[in-house]
């Protein structure tokens, strides 16, 4: 029998002040079952102990905000009695130790975060960063994470629409791995997970519980090292298959009136579930472990808690309804089985084999919850930029940019990734800056986007933060739609180092700058911390999701540049190299302070361009950021049918910088839309023209033939994996 | 030689496929079946006359490429 | 013309087939399950859509071969009545029998997802009767398993009958026999292909390419 | 009883996944690697005592389900 003490606590991840606490809530010595409830609760992964104080930091609400933080996902008015259900979540560390099913998996988990609160997941995205492309780890990584978010969302049937992928030796040992899914429902059809009733049956649906994951939650919350090798038997398998029929399932029982409570069985699975449903609703909540659906013989109750088994929901059922329920699951070949039910005592109580497993008080576990204001030292700001040697050719700097890993195609990865089904993707993959997803049996449309700059982020993690908040919300914009929300997935390393912390907070307070100048708040999102290596710290990463609408999906715009238009730049250039690509690819160079981010500017700047797009002036659009205005009209030529023949005036600062608040615009007439820009006081200037040739014309006179530049940009990916 | 690369998934892993052939057994009305497992089996053709040394080369392969360990068990067989 | 469309748990373009037979149509399809043994009455076309049915698992179509609908499905067609298998649909079509060959792992080993160019081989049949002889048209292609195979007499036997529906016109990605991406039974009255025509029939999406198969049904 | 199904592609059908192997393994550093088949191998727990009919049920099974005569073949050891 284990020993139940400080030592045990400790290796649950339960300091001495933590174990401390327990001790004083149970009166006594808890047993096994209890300690493990108490570990993944407290937790970092479930308990946000080092970034709560921080997140209340971030602006939440807004007349279309339906449910902010707090629930499943978060939930926003997207007209027509509809609402857009959607959130981020991580799934790194799983990604390292098993790329194929830590990336599948992590789908599978944020499916389960949407459809719980009544959504059809209708778009999934996937923000992704790896680390140095010359590893062969890196390679091996990549090819399993592709391959299981492919394996998943293809299966699942949801089309993976967007994302985006960075390359840097900071995340050697610790790739991030973020999905996102947004779901639509009827607003008046969205479920939550607060349980109710005293005496209501609370049922298990889903796949069989297994020992898979055990401590996973307790895991994501630790750093990596050498011993992490042990720690494999913890890998899940996804089941998509399973999932799509969970989704059915519970899509079909949603239409009728069933349904209490529902939530899915995340990390620490039986045991969040059950705990968050009974503590949000205020009740008690009674197990019977007996007849929890077992996939293992032999499991014991701490077992059956901690399992991280997937696909699996927890529901509270109106009695009544319970057996018309079990025919609709039952009906998609899912277990169903009654395993408890709501009390009025305020208490978890699990039973297994006639034993008392847990009993523990609710409300001190999550009350009492240890909340960190962890020790911060704020990053110092980065020396200004020294001298740039601007010398080299125009021509070669565009090939070299567009041919590196952070620069080059994806289409090796979304072309594993379908896109179509569903039948709704008005804009895939490299079509625009955010995918468009119509909704089905109306004219809207969504538009959503995953963003961040980590070097940026390492470099000002404030300027970071608010640039990935405004980056997002330029992707949507420049598609026509509005943005409303973004979901944050904020990846960081250890909490317990003071910079790291300050890394933390400042990118909350750019965050929070920028979400509140945009009108863009957050309503739900997921951090991973202790993303280290051997004690080396990823970069910063807050990654940004976003959603926008727009009311007619036939006014969205991509950046497929058609000949004839003419190539007007919008927002003020000034030449910002720092923490740049083309310093980082060309240069060889990774310093100076990031492009300052104007969010006064920004809001400015877009709300003009979004006006133009819907009033129809615009054929193509596209917003200016890695590589600048040069990598920008290239990656418009390469989108569309067209040459292009560029005239402005400037240097490699003024090509190649990344001066935020801008876009590319092609438009029939530059004249009307540079008299527009001037009235609303927008700095903009045409740059040149759509060709029907072939090729690239520099201003210098130099040009570059498409099929070069396509070759360079689509070069990378494919070479690496042939 | 011939060397065979058995490959299954380790004890207590979810077998999707497992789970899915089973429960299409019983439809087929195959009512005898319990547990399926599923798992891959490999052929390789080696330019090697030693059984041993086509062992050793067969796990290295296996352990290097046709079994994911994290997840996965393998054995090998030497045929002539 | 009256459509049936099969749902096998695990299917995913129902949702898809369903918008594109109502856009031609004019009319509702109705949607099968697979559990069902008889087709709704008056049913001429069954439609068996993509997707991952009972997830692929084991072999692509080979679980849903075995549903108890599928018995009402061959005794349809062979009845004369029209079958129409896209992707996984295509798949079950060869694992019950009613096309033959099978669809193998894709060459390159990894899903392909991407718009492919179909030349139509012949349009003197009642699915593809809209197009011209050797037109070309693009479709959305989503598998990974759409390897085409069958061994060397059944591939000269389709090709001598004319019986081969749809080839691969801008490149063999998936490493099919012969470039084949669609194939008719003998009584041209059973279609299986695997790139996705119910993806592009309206302008929105990204064009119409795949609509003239839905009219040509339509108007039968 | 045990029921071990193995079933593999026929002879002549290309097997995509076999080749894939082969080819990586060369690139990985065996060069003694010839020809490389991918199959699958089923293992059924079946609630039978009789060897003979545990053998003819899972051939039954391979026949209906597990394997696809146009294209592979199949072999059924029992175990105990
Ligand atoms: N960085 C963040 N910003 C805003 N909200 C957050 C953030 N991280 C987590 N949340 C919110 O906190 C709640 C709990 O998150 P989480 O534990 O990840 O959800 P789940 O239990 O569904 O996995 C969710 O409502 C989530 O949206
Ligand atoms: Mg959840």
């Amino acid at each position: 029998m284990t020993q139940v003490n400080a030592d045990l606590a400790k290796s649950f991840g339960l300091n001495a002040e933590e174990w401390g606490k327990v001790l004083e809530i149970m009166g006594r010595t808890p047993s096994l079952t209890e300690l493990g409830i108490f570990s993944v609760m407290w937790s970092e992964h479930c308990s946000y102990k080092s970034s709560r104080v921080w997140l209340k930091e971030l602006p939440t609400k807004a007349p279309w905000v339906i449910h902010g933080p707090g629930e499943n996902a978060g939930v926003i008015d997207i007209g027509e009695g509809l609402a857009a259900i959607f959130k981020m979540e991580s799934h790194n560390h799983p990604s390292f130790i098993e790329p194929y099913q830590g990336a599948a998996t992590g789908v599978g988990g944020i499916l389960r975060d949407v459809f719980t609160m009544g959504a059809r997941p209708v778009a999934n995205l996937n923000a992704l960063r790896f680390g140095d492309p010359k590893l062969p780890v890196t390679k091996r990584v990549v090819d399993g994470v592709v391959r299981g978010i492919g394996g998943y969302g293809n299966c699942v049937g949801v089309p993976t629409v967007g994302g985006e992928v960075n390359f840097h030796p900071a995340y050697n040992g610790n790739p991030l791995v973020n999905a996102m899914t947004v779901g639509i429902a009827k607003q008046d059809k969205i479920f939550l997970s607060a349980a109710a009733g005293v005496g209501n049956p609370v049922v298990y649906v889903g796949s069989k519980t297994g020992r898979d994951g055990i401590h996973g939650a307790t895991m994501a919350s630790t750093e990596f090292d050498a011993a992490s090798e042990d720690k494999r038997p913890t890998v899940q398998v996804g089941d998509p298959f399973t999932e799509k029929l969970l989704i059915e399932a519970c899509l079909e029982l949603m239409q009728t009136d069933a349904i209490v409570a529902i939530q899915d069985m995340g990390a620490a699975g039986l045991t969040s579930s059950s705990v968050e449903m009974a503590g949000k609703g205020g009740v008690g909540i009674e197990l019977t472990l007996d007849d929890v659906p077992q996939r293992e013989t032999g499991m014991t109750a701490y077992e059956m808690m901690l399992s991280e088994s997937q696909e699996r929901m927890l529901l509270v059922l109106k009695p009544e309804r319970s057996e018309m329920a079990r025919a609709i699951i039952e009906k998609w070949d899912l277990d169903y089985a009654v395993i408890g039910h709501i009390t009025d005592t305020g208490r978890i109580v699990v039973k297994h084999k006639g034993v008392v497993e847990a009993d523990i008080p609710l409300a001190p576990l999550s009350d009492a919850a240890p909340l960190y204001r962890r020790p911060i030292a704020e990053t110092p700001k980065p020396a200004p930029l020294g001298a740039v040697d601007l010398s080299a050719p125009l021509d070669e700097a565009l090939l070299k940019l567009i041919a590196s890993p952070d620069l080059c195609s994806r289409r090796w990865i979304f072309d594993q990734y379908d896109s179509s089904v569903g039948g709704q993707t008005v804009k895939r993959p490299a079509q625009a800056d955010a995918a468009i997803v119509k909704l089905e049996d109306t004219k809207r449309a969504l538009a959503v986007t995953a963003d961040c700059t980590p070097r940026y982020c390492v470099a000002d993690a404030e300027q970071g933060g608010a640039q990935a908040v405004a980056e997002a919300w330029r992707n949507i914009t420049a598609t026509g739609a509005l943005p409303l929300a973004v979901t944050d997935n904020m990846n960081f390393g250890n909490p317990e180092k003071p910079e790291i912390m300050g890394q933390f907070a400042s990118a909350i307070k750019g965050m929070a700058a920028a979400c509140k100048a945009l009108d863009f708040p957050v309503v739900s999102g997921n951090v991973s911390l202790y993303n280290e290596t051997e004690g080396r710290p990823i970069l910063p990463t807050p990654a940004i999701g976003a959603v926008g609408v727009l009311e007619d999906a036939a006014q969205a715009v991509g950046y497929g540049l058609k000949p004839g238009l003419e190539l007007v730049l919008v927002g003020q250039t000034k030449g910002e190299l720092g923490r740049s690509l083309y310093l980082r690819e060309i240069l060889g160079r990774e310093d100076g302070a990031p492009p300052v981010v104007d969010l006064a500017a920004e809001r400015k700047n877009g709300d003009f361009v979004r006006t133009q797009i819907l009033s129809g002036k615009v054929t193509a659009s596209h917003d200016v950021s890695d590589g600048g205005v040069l990598v920008a009209v290239a990656e418009m030529l390469l989108a569309g049918e067209a040459g292009a023949e560029l005239a402005a005036e400037g240097d490699a600062a003024f090509w190649f910088g990344e001066d935020q608040a801008r876009y590319v615009l092609a438009v029939s007439d530059a004249n009307a839309l540079l008299t527009a820009a001037r009235e609303a006081g927008i700095p903009a200037q045409r740059i040149g023209h759509a060709t029907a040739t072939e090729k690239l014309t520099l201003p210098n006179g130099i040009a570059i033939s498409l099929p070069q530049l396509r070759e360079a940009h689509e070069g990378f990916f494919p070479q690496w994996f042939a | 030689m011939k060397a065979i690369v058995t490959v299954m998934l380790k004890n207590g892993v979810l077998d999707p496929q497992g789970k899915a052939i089973g429960h299409a057994l019983h439809n087929l009305g195959f009512p005898q079946v319990g547990e399926v497992r599923m798992g891959k089996i490999i052929e390789l053709e080696l330019a090697e006359t030693d059984a041993a040394k086509a062992q050793t080369a067969a796990e290295d392969m296996a352990r290097k490429l046709l079994a994911n360990t994290v997840i996965e068990s393998f054995k090998v067989e030497i045929a002539a | 013309m009256k459509a049936a469309i099969l749902l096998f748990p695990g299917i995913n373009r129902e949702r898809d087939m369903v918008l594109a037979v109502r856009q031609s149509f004019g009319a509702e399809p109705t949607v099968v399950w697979h559990k069902e043994t008889e087709l709704p009455a008056g049913t001429d076309l069954v439609i068996l859509p993509g997707g991952f049915s009972f997830g692929d698992y084991l072999r692509c179509g080979a679980m849903a071969a075995q549903s108890p609908i599928m018995r009402a499905v061959k005794a349809h067609a062979e009845r004369g009545g029209y079958v129409l298998g896209v992707c996984n649909g295509f798949q079950i079509l060869t694992e019950t029998g009613l096309l033959p060959g099978a669809l193998l792992r894709n060459a390159g080993l990894r899903f392909l997802s991407m718009d492919t160019m179909l030349r139509v081989e012949r349009n003197d049949t009642v699915f593809t009767n809209k197009w011209e002889k050797g037109a070309v048209f693009r479709a959305p292609m989503a598998h990974g398993d759409g390897n085409y195979t069958a061994d060397e007499v059944t591939l000269d036997r389709l090709e001598g009958e004319n019986l081969v529906a749809f080839r691969y016109a801008d490149g063999n990605r998936n490493g099919s026999a012969r470039d084949i991406a669609g194939i008719f039974a003998p009584n041209l009255r059973v279609l299986g292909l695997m790139p996705h025509p119910e993806n592009l029939v309206d302008p929105l999406m990204g064009g119409t390419d795949g609509k003239p198969l839905f009219d040509a049904l339509a108007a039968a």
